[in-house]
C-alpha cells in the first residue's frame, strides 16, 4: 500500500477508474447487445472518438490554464469548410498542403482568441463566446451558401476515412484514429516530459506564482489557445475527410461534446489538473454510449435523457472515488508531516 | 487608474452604449420609437431577460447554469403533456412549474451536496432534460391552448404592456432588492467571494446554493411557459440553445463569471442594450447572422477597449501595471 | 527564551565584501511614497534582520530585490556591480530568492517540480526520476521527510515552508530574502528551520529575515536593520540592540514586548469537554473553560489544536466525547448550532476562511448575525449595520477611513481587527481564537492582545490557539498542550514555561 | 437547373401534379408597383434557399418591382426565435408581404397574424404554417400527400418487387414538412400494392451532416436487415450516400428520399442511390413572389379558385389544400425524379 500510494497518485487512478467505467459500459452493453462485440463497433466509435478527441487535446490544454475555449466548433467548421472549398477549386492541391491550410487557419483563428485573453485581459469564456458567434458569421457570409459537396473533392480526400493505419486480426484501425491516438500520445508525452509544456500545468494551478517566478504566463495562455486552434484546425481537416459534404452548419454544437469529454475525462474545470489521456477516455466514454444507447432498441427520443444521466453519473462516480482516494492520501500524508525531521532530528 | 470615478463604472459604459445605440436606431428608423415597436424590442426576448435575471445570481454565487433552456423546454413539455391529457390548464401548469423546480433541485443537489462543478452537472442537465421533454412530445406539436392562456402571452394586458413584460417588470425589482437589500442577496455574494468564509460564519451554504438551483429552474420553467403562451403552441425543441444568449447578456451586464461581482443595474443595462441593438439590426434588415456577429463582438470589445484604455492611460502616467 | 545563540558566532561583516548593495532606492505609489532613499548592504555570509511595522516599506523592499517592481530612483549592485533586476526570472539569475509568509507553491505540481520549477536552465525535458532523486536528497539535507511525488495540494503550512526552503537551496542562491517565513510555524519548525538558515549562512549565503517575532530575531540576526514609513533609521549589529530599543526604532517610541496578562477573576464554569475526539484527527481531549478564563492551547502547528476548535464550531464535527456549555451536553453538528450556543471561532486564516475581502467592513462584520439587521420585510437596515461597524472600528481602533470600504483594502493587522469584531458582534460567551496575531505588525499585535484581556476581564472564555510560544505564556490562565492529536497537558499560569510546554509539545507526559 | 419528366409508371402521378388550369378568369398581375417584400428562409446558409432567393429575385427582376426585395433569414440555431423576429419587425416595417418557409410550426403563428393585422400578405413556401393561421396561402411545391407516394414508389423501385425492411432518416422532430411527407407516406403504405415494404423506425439528422452521417452509421447496426435509408431531406440524404459509401455497404443498403441533384451526382452514378426526388427551387422562389407581389398589390384576392399567370411558369390556381384541415395552397409541382441517366444534365 505504501508503495502503491508513493508511486500512484489519486489522478492517475482517476483515469484508471474512468477505464474501468469503460471496460463496465462495454461488458454491460456487450450482454444487452447482440453482436456488440464486432470490428464495426470499434470503428464507429473509434471514428467519432477521433475527431472530437483531436479538438479535446486543445481544450485540454486551455482549460489546464483556467480558460476555457468555446469557439472550437466554430473553428472546425470554418477550417473544414475553407480547406473543403479550395481543394474543390484546385484538385493538384498537395495532400499535405491542405493539412497545413486547415493548421494554418485554425492557428490564426485560435491566436485571435489568445492574443484577446493573454493580452487583451478579456476573460476567456467571453472572448470565445464572442469568437464562436463571429467566426461562424464569417462562414456564413463567405459561403454564400454553398455547401462543399463530396464529388467536388479530391479522391485521396475522400478515401481517406476508409484508410486503414494497421489491421490486426479483425480490427481495422483507421488512419485517422491512429492520427488522434498518436496525438493523444504526442501530447501526453509532451505534457508529461517538456519542462515548457509543464508550463501549463504550473500556470493553472498557481497563476500568481507562475507571475512571480518570472513564468511568461502571458505566452503561456496564448499558447494554449494557439494550439487548440491549430488542433481544431487538424481537426477540421478530419471533419472534411470525414463527412465530405460541409455545410455551414458545420460542427455547430461540437464545443459542448468537448467540453463534455474534457470534463468526464477528468480535467479540472478550475485548472492545473488532468490529463491529455484523460480527455480522450472522456470522448471515448460519451461516444461509447451514444452509439451503444442507440443501439439498444429503446425509442429515438430516449436517449438523450438516459446520455445526460449517464454523463452526470460519469462525472460523479468519479468525483466520488477520486474524493476518497485523495482522503486515504492525505491522511497518510497528514502523518508524514506531523513528524517532520524524522530523519534528522537531533 | 485617475479616470473620473464614473467612467470607471461598467454602468455608465453600458449606458453610453445604449444612448449611441438608442440615438442611431432614432436617426435611422422611423419605426423605433413607436409604443408597438418598444413593447416588441422586449416582447420578443422577454423569455431569455427573464431568465437572465436569475441567472445573475447564480452567476454572482460563482456557478453556472447551462440548464436552462432545456428547463423551458422541458416546462412547456410537461405542461403540453399534462394538458392534452386532459388534465386542467391549471394543473397543467403547475406541473410544469413543479418539473422546472425538480430540474433544479436535481442540478442543486449534485452541486451542493454532492460537491460535483455546475458547469459539469447543467451541462448533463443540458442534454438530460431536453431529453426528458423529447420523451413526452416526441415529434409531436401541441396546440389548442385555452384562449386564456394565449391571450397572456400574445395580448397586452395594462395599457400597452403583455403579462410577461409586467412579470419582468415584477421580477426586476423583486431581484434588485433581493440581491441588493435582503439578507439572501448578501448570501449570495459573500458565497460567490469565499465560499468558505460563508460556512465559517454559519451561513448554510449548501442549502443556499440548492435554493438558488431550485430557483433558477422554476424562473427558467415559468419563463418556458411565457413562451408557450407567447407562441401558441409548443415542440420539443423549444428554447434550444437559449443558454449562450442568456449568458451573453449577464457577462456583458459586467457580472463576472468568477463570481462575487456584479449588479442587476449592469444587467438591466446589458439587457437594454442588447435587445435595442438587435431591435436595430432587424429594422435595418440585417440579418441573423450579422447581428449575432456583432453581438458577439460587442461582448469582446466591451471588456477590451476598457482594459486597452486602462492600459494605455497608466503607461501614459508612466508606471507599470 | 534566551536572545543569545545568534550572537554566539560575531562575524566581522565590514571584512567580507558585500554581494548586494542597494543604494537610494526609492519607489512611490501614486500618492503614497513607499521607500524614500534607503541603502542597505548585505555580506555573505550574513544574517540581516529587517523589521518595522507592516507598511513600512519591508514588502516593496523585498519586491525590488527580487525584480518584481522597479526602483524610481537609486542603484543595485551585485558583488560590486551595478545590475538592473528586470523580473523575477533575472534576479533568479543573480542568485536572488524569496520565500514568502504564504508559500507560493503550485498546489496540483508534486513536491520535486515545486522545487526545480522556476529552474531557468533545466533543459526541455524533465528527467522525472533524477528529479525526484535530487530533490529527495535537498529535503533529506534538511531533515524534512515528505514525499516528493505527492502534490503540494493539502501540504500543511510548515510543510509548504519547507519545500520553498528546499527550491530556494536547488537555485544555489547568493542572497535569500526570507519574508517572514516562521509566521506559520510552531517553535519547534522555528528551531529546525533556524538550524537550516545558520546552515545557509555558514555556506555564505546572505540572508535578509523578515520576522515580526523579536525573540526570534534576536536569537539568529546578525545585524538588524529598521523601517518606518518607508526610511532605513537604523542598522546595527544585533549585539547592540536590544528588543526594547528596535521596537521603540520600529513605532517611534519605547515600548514593552509583551505585557503579561493580569489574571482576570475567574468566573462559573462554561464549558466542559470530556474524552472529545475525532476519528483519525484527534481523540482524547478533556479540559473546562470558566468565564473570563483564557486557555491557551500550545503544540507543534499539525498536533490537532485548529481540530478541536473546529470541532467544537462544528465545522469538522466531532465523532464521539460530550461537550458541556453551561452544564448542558450538546451534539454540536454545524457553525450556526455553535453560534447559537454562544460560542464563535476566529479561523487562522483571514484571507481563505476568515474574511470575504472584496466586501464592506460592514458586510463582514454583520455576516454571522444578518438576521439581527433585517427590518420586518426581511430586508438589511443598513444604517444600522454600518452603527455597529462604526462602535467596532472605534472599540478596537481599526483604521480605515470609512466602514464601507473594502476588507480586501486593510492592512493584515486591521483586518484581523475585522475579524475579531465581525465575531464579536455575535456577542459569544466562548471565543476560539485561532492564531490571532499571526502577521500582523507589533503594534497592532498589542492592540488585539489587549483587547483579549479586556474581553476575558467582560466574563468571555477564550481558547486561544496560538504557535507564539511568548505570547500564549503571556495570555494564558492555563495552557493545554497538543501533540499528534492528542492532549499532553494543562499546564497552571505558574507552571507554564517555555521549557514545560515545549517538553509536552515534544513527547515527554507530564503530570497535569 | 433542367428538370427531366420520367415517363415511367408515375406518369399518372405526375400528370395529377400538374397545375390545375383556369377554372374562373384569369387574374394578370401588373408589373411595376412599389411593395416591400421579405423573403424569409427557415436559416441561412442552404442551397436551396439560395436558389429560390434567385428565382424570387428574378420575378422581382419581371415585375419590376419599385422596392428590393429583403431576404433575411436567422441562424439555424436561432431558427424559430429568429423567424418570429424577423415576422415581427417585418410588421412594424410595414411590409406589403412576407414569405415564409416556416420553420417554426404554428408557433409562428401570433406573429404572422399581428403581420396580417398591419396589413402585410402572408405566404408560405417550402414548409406550411399547419394550421393555416395567419397564412394566406402557401405555395406548396409538391402535393404532400403525393409526397408519400412518390417515397413509396421510389422504395419500391429499388428494392423490387419483393419489398424489403427500410428506416427514415429525416431532419429535425420538429419540421412540419418533414413530419407530413412521412405521415403521407405511412398513409400510403397502407395500400396493399406497398405490403412488401417493411418501415423499420425513423431516425433524425437535424440538418446537420455530421449528425446525419453518424445516425445513418447507427441505423446499420439498430436495424438489422435494413435495404435502403429513405431520406427526405437534401442535407440527410447526402450524408447517409456518404456514410454508405465510405462504409462500403452500397451493395446491401441503398439510399433514396430527396435531394439536390449536384450534390447526389457521384452516389447516383456509383449505385449508392439510385434514384431520389426533388423540384425546383428557383420555380418555387419565383411562383412565391408572383404569388406574394399579386396578392399584395391587391391584383387578385387569396380565395379558392382564383387563377393568375406567373410569368414563365404558367398559370396556377389557388385551391383549398386538401393536405391540411384548413388553408389555401397554390401547387407548383412536379416532382422531378432523378436517376443515373439524368442526374447528370440536371446537375449543371
Amino acid at each position: 500500500m505504501r508503495w502503491l500510494q508513493r508511486h500512484i497518485r489519486p489522478e492517475q487512478i482517476r483515469e484508471f477508474s474512468l477505464l474501468l467505467l469503460i471496460v463496465a459500459a462495454v461488458l454491460i452493453f456487450g450482454s444487452m447487445i447482440d453482436g456488440y462485440y464486432t470490428s464495426r463497433t470499434f470503428n464507429r466509435i473509434a471514428s467519432s472518438v477521433a475527431i472530437i478527441t483531436v479538438v479535446a487535446v486543445g481544450q485540454t490544454l486551455v482549460v489546464l490554464t483556467r480558460n476555457i475555449d468555446l469557439a472550437v466548433g466554430s473553428i472546425v467548421g470554418c477550417t473544414a469548410y475553407f480547406t473543403g472549398a479550395q481543394l474543390a477549386a484546385h484538385h493538384g492541391l498537395p495532400p499535405v498542403v491542405a493539412v497545413l491550410i486547415a493548421m494554418a487557419l485554425g492557428c490564426a483563428m485560435g491566436a485571435i482568441n489568445g492574443a484577446l485573453v493573454a493580452y487583451g485581459r478579456v476573460p476567456s469564456i467571453i472572448v470565445t463566446l464572442g469568437s464562436l458567434a463571429i467566426y461562424r458569421g464569417i462562414l456564413i457570409d463567405y459561403s454564400g451558401a454553398r455547401t462543399v459537396t463530396t464529388d467536388s473533392l479530391p479522391k485521396w480526400l475522400i478515401d481517406l476515412p476508409r484508410l486503414n493505419f494497421i489491421t490486426i486480426g479483425d480490427l481495422d484501425i483507421r488512419a485517422m484514429f491512429a492520427l488522434a491516438v498518436g496525438i493523444v500520445v504526442l501530447f501526453q508525452i509532451g505534457t508529461s516530459f517538456l519542462n515548457v509544456a509543464r508550463r501549463f500545468y504550473a500556470m493553472g494551478s498557481n497563476p500568481d506564482a507562475a507571475e512571480l517566478i518570472g513564468m511568461p504566463t502571458r505566452q503561456i495562455v496564448f499558447s494554449a489557445f494557439v494550439l487548440s486552434g491549430t488542433l481544431s484546425g487538424l481537426a477540421g481537416f478530419m471533419f472534411l475527410a470525414r463527412f465530405g459534404n460541409i455545410t455551414v452548419e458545420a460542427a455547430r454544437g461540437m464545443e459542448l461534446q468537448v467540453v463534455a469529454a474534457v470534463v468526464v475525462g477528468g480535467v479540472n474545470i478550475f485548472g492545473g489538473s488532468g490529463t491529455v489521456f484523460g480527455a480522450m477516455l472522456g470522448a471515448i466514454m460519451i461516444a461509447i454510449l451514444e452509439q451503444s444507447l442507440f443501439r439498444l432498441q429503446i425509442s429515438e427520443f430516449w436517449r438523450d435523457a438516459i446520455l445526460g444521466l449517464l454523463i452526470l453519473m460519469a462525472v460523479a462516480s468519479d468525483a466520488v472515488i477520486l474524493n476518497r482516494l485523495r482522503a486515504i492520501w492525505s491522511r497518510t500524508e497528514l502523518k508524514l508531516v506531523t513528524r517532520p525531521g524524522t530523519g534528522a532530528a537531533p | 487608474m485617475t479616470l473620473p470615478p464614473i467612467l470607471r463604472r461598467w454602468e455608465a459604459l453600458l449606458l453610453l452604449m445604449l444612448v449611441v445605440i438608442a440615438g442611431l436606431n432614432i436617426v435611422y428608423s422611423p419605426f423605433y420609437l413607436g409604443v408597438g415597436n418598444i413593447v416588441n424590442l422586449f416582447q420578443l426576448s422577454i423569455e431569455k431577460i427573464i431568465v437572465a435575471l436569475m441567472m445573475t445570481l447564480i452567476i454572482i454565487n460563482g456557478e453556472i447554469d447551462l440548464s436552462v433552456a432545456s428547463v423551458m423546454g422541458l416546462s412547456s413539455c410537461v405542461t403540453a403533456y399534462t394538458f392534452h391529457a386532459g388534465w386542467p390548464m391549471g394543473w397543467a401548469l403547475t406541473a410544469g412549474l413543479a418539473s422546472g423546480a425538480v430540474a433544479g433541485a436535481i442540478n442543486g443537489f449534485w452541486i451542493a451536496y454532492v460537491g460535483l462543478p455546475s458547469l459539469a452537472v447543467t451541462l448533463a442537465g443540458l442534454i438530460g432534460y431536453r431529453g426528458v421533454a423529447r420523451i413526452l412530445v416526441e415529434d409531436r406539436a401541441y396546440g389548442g391552448f385555452p384562449e386564456w392562456f394565449n391571450q397572456l402571452g400574445q395580448q397586452p394586458l395594462l395599457g400597452p404592456l403583455t403579462f410577461s413584460i409586467i412579470i419582468f417588470l415584477a421580477m426586476f425589482v423583486f431581484m434588485a432588492v433581493v440581491l441588493h437589500r435582503s439578507a439572501a442577496g448578501r448570501l449570495v455574494y459573500v458565497m460567490g467571494n469565499n465560499v468558505q468564509a460563508a460556512r465559517y460564519s454559519g451561513v448554510r451554504v449548501k442549502r443556499v446554493k440548492l435554493l438558488l438551483f431550485v430557483a433558477s429552474g422554476v424562473v427558467a420553467a415559468l419563463a418556458g411557459l411565457l413562451y408557450s403562451a407567447r407562441l401558441g403552441s409548443v415542440r420539443g425543441d423549444m428554447a434550444v440553445g437559449f443558454e449562450l444568449d442568456v449568458i451573453t447578456i449577464v457577462l456583458l451586464g459586467g457580472v463576472s463569471i468568477f463570481g462575487g461581482s456584479g449588479n442587476l443595474l449592469g444587467v438591466g443595462l446589458s439587457i437594454l442594450v442588447i435587445l435595442n441593438l438587435r431591435n436595430g439590426m432587424g429594422l435595418a434588415d440585417i440579418t441573423g447572422n450579422t447581428q449575432t456577429s456583432v453581438i458577439g463582438a460587442l461582448l469582446i470589445l466591451s471588456v477590451l477597449v476598457p482594459n486597452m484604455a486602462r492600459g494605455l492611460h497608466s503607461k501614459l502616467q508612466g508606471r507599470e501595471t | 527564551m534566551t536572545p543569545a545563540t545568534g550572537q554566539l558566532r560575531p562575524i566581522d561583516t565590514a571584512a567580507v565584501p558585500p554581494v548586494l548593495e542597494m543604494r537610494g532606492i526609492a519607489k512611490r505609489f501614486g500618492a503614497t511614497q513607499a521607500l524614500e532613499d534607503v541603502s542597505l548592504t548585505l555580506r555573505p555570509g550574513e544574517i540581516h534582520a529587517l523589521l518595522g511595522e507592516n507598511g513600512a516599506g519591508k514588502s516593496t523592499l523585498i519586491k525590488i530585490m527580487t525584480g518584481v517592481y522597479q526602483p524610481d530612483r537609486g542603484e543595485i549592485r551585485l558583488a560590486g556591480k551595478p545590475v538592473t533586476v528586470g523580473s523575477a526570472a533575472e534576479g533568479q539569475i543573480h542568485g536572488i530568492a524569496a520565500i514568502y509568509q504564504e508559500p507560493l507553491l503550485f498546489p496540483d505540481l508534486n513536491v520535486a517540480e515545486n522545487i526545480f520549477v522556476s529552474h531557468q536552465n533545466r533543459g526541455a525535458v524533465t528527467n522525472w526520476r533524477q528529479m525526484f532523486r535530487e530533490a529527495e536528497s535537498i529535503l533529506a539535507s534538511l531533515g524534512v521527510a515528505l514525499d516528493v511525488r505527492s502534490p503540494a495540494r493539502g501540504l500543511t503550512l510548515a510543510a509548504q515552508q519547507s519545500v520553498e526552503i528546499a527550491k530556494a537551496i536547488s537555485l544555489n542562491v547568493r542572497v535569500l530574502i526570507m519574508d517572514e517565513p516562521t509566521a506559520s510555524l510552531s517553535a519547534h519548525e522555528v528551531a529546525q528551520l533556524f538550524r537550516l538558515v545558520r546552515d545557509l549562512r555558514s555556506k555564505g549565503v546572505a540572508i535578509l529575515f523578515v520576522s515580526h517575532r523579536m525573540e526570534e530575531v534576536f536569537q539568529i540576526a546578525d545585524t538588524v536593520t529598521v523601517f518606518r514609513d518607508g526610511r532605513l533609521i537604523s542598522t546595527r549589529p544585533a549585539a547592540e540592540v536590544t528588543p526594547q530599543k528596535a521596537i521603540a526604532d520600529m513605532v517611534g517610541r519605547e515600548m514593552g514586548l509583551f505585557q503579561r496578562r493580569a489574571a482576570a477573576k475567574k468566573g462559573e464554569k462554561l464549558l466542559a469537554v470530556r474524552g472529545l475526539a475525532r476519528a483519525g484527527v484527534f481523540e482524547g481531549v478533556s479540559f473546562d473553560v470558566h468565564r473570563g478564563e483564557v486557555l491557551g492551547f500550545a503544540g507543534l502547528i499539525g498536533a490537532g489544536r485548529t481540530d478541536v476548535g473546529l470541532a467544537l464550531f462544528g465545522i469538522e464535527p466531532a465523532t464521539s466525547g460530550t461537550i458541556e456549555l453551561n452544564g448542558a451536553a450538546h451534539v454540536i453538528r454545524s457553525p450556526r448550532q455553535a453560534m447559537a450556543l454562544g460560542i464563535a471561532y476566529v479561523s487562522e486564516d483571514r484571507r481563505q476562511l476568515g474574511l470575504s475581502l472584496p466586501m464592506s467592513i460592514s458586510a463582514n462584520i454583520s455576516l454571522p448575525v444578518l438576521a439581527r439587521y433585517l427590518s420586518r420585510l426581511g430586508l438589511i437596515r443598513t444604517g444600522e449595520e454600518r452603527a455597529t461597524a462604526e462602535a467596532f472600528r472605534k472599540r478596537l481602533s481599526i483604521r480605515t477611513p470609512n466602514v464601507d470600504l473594502a476588507v480586501g483594502k486593510l492592512s493584515g493587522g486591521n483586518q484581523q481587527k475585522v475579524m475579531l469584531s465581525k465575531w464579536l458582534n455575535t456577542r459569544p460567551a466562548l471565543l476560539i481564537l485561532d492564531e490571532p496575531t499571526r502577521g500582523i505588525d507589533v503594534g497592532a499585535k498589542a492592540e488585539v492582545h489587549a483587547m483579549i484581556g479586556e474581553l476575558a476581564a467582560e466574563g468571555i472564555g477564550i481558547i486561544l490557539i496560538s504557535s507564539d510560544l511568548p505570547e500564549v505564556l503571556a495570555m494564558s490562565d492555563r495552557v493545554l498542550v497538543m501533540r499528534e492529536g492528542r492532549q499532553m497537558a494543562i499546564l497552571d499560569g505558574d507552571s507554564a514555561t517555555s521549557q514545560t510546554v515545549m517538553t509536552a509539545a515534544m513527547g515527554q507526559e507530564m503530570a497535569a | 437547373m433542367k428538370k427531366i419528366l420520367l415517363a415511367t409508371a408515375l406518369a399518372g402521378i405526375v400528370a395529377l401534379l400538374a397545375p390545375h388550369h383556369a377554372a374562373r378568369a384569369e387574374a394578370t398581375v401588373a408589373p411595376g408597383a412599389s411593395v416591400d417584400m421579405v423573403l424569409l428562409p427557415k436559416f441561412l446558409g442552404i442551397l436551396p434557399f439560395d436558389q429560390a432567393h434567385q428565382g424570387a429575385e428574378e420575378a422581382a427582376k419581371e415585375l419590376k418591382n419599385g422596392k428590393k426585395l429583403q431576404y433575411l433569414g436567422p441562424t439555424p440555431e436561432n431558427s424559430v426565435a429568429g423567424q418570429i423576429e424577423i415576422v415581427t419587425n417585418a410588421a412594424t416595417q410595414g411590409v406589403g408581404a412576407i414569405m415564409i418557409s416556416n420553420n417554426s410550426g404554428d408557433q409562428i403563428v401570433p406573429a404572422a397574424k399581428a403581420a396580417k393585422a398591419k396589413g402585410a400578405k402572408v405566404v408560405t413556401w417550402d414548409s406550411q404554417i399547419p394550421s393555416a393561421e395567419g397564412e394566406d396561402v402557401f405555395v406548396a411545391q409538391v402535393d404532400f400527400s403525393e409526397t408519400g407516394k412518390v417515397m413509396a414508389d421510389m422504395a419500391l423501385h429499388i428494392l423490387g418487387a419483393d419489398g424489403g425492411k427500410f428506416a427514415i432518416l429525416s431532419a429535425s422532430p420538429d419540421a412540419a414538412n418533414q413530419n407530413a411527407w412521412i405521415a403521407a407516406m405511412k398513409d400510403a403504405l397502407k395500400d396493399p400494392k406497398y405490403s412488401k415494404l417493411e418501415l423499420q423506425g425513423i431516425v433524425y439528422g437535424n440538418d446537420q451532416s455530421e449528425t446525419s452521417y453518424n445516425q445513418a452509421l447507427a441505423m446499420v447496426d439498430k436495424f438489422p436487415g435494413m435495404k435502403l435509408i429513405m431520406a427526405p431531406t437534401s442535407v440527410g440524404i447526402v450524408a447517409a450516400a456518404k456514410a454508405m459509401q465510405d462504409e462500403k455497404l452500397c451493395d446491401k443498403i441503398k439510399i433514396s428520399g430527396l435531394g439536390v441533384p449536384s450534390e447526389m451526382l457521384a452516389y447516383t452514378k456509383n449505385g449508392c442511390a439510385p434514384e431520389f426526388a426533388l423540384w425546383s427551387f428557383v420555380d418555387l422562389g419565383y411562383l412565391s413572389y408572383y404569388t406574394a407581389y399579386g396578392l399584395a398589390t391587391g391584383a387578385f384576392k387569396a380565395e379558392a379558385g382564383t387563377s393568375f399567370k406567373a410569368g414563365r411558369m404558367g398559370t396556377y390556381t389557388i385551391t383549398k389544400d386538401p393536405t391540411r384541415k384548413a388553408g389555401l395552397r397554390v401547387l407548383m409541382g412536379p416532382f422531378s425524379l432523378y436517376n443515373k441517366d439524368n442526374v447528370e444534365a440536371a446537375a449543371k
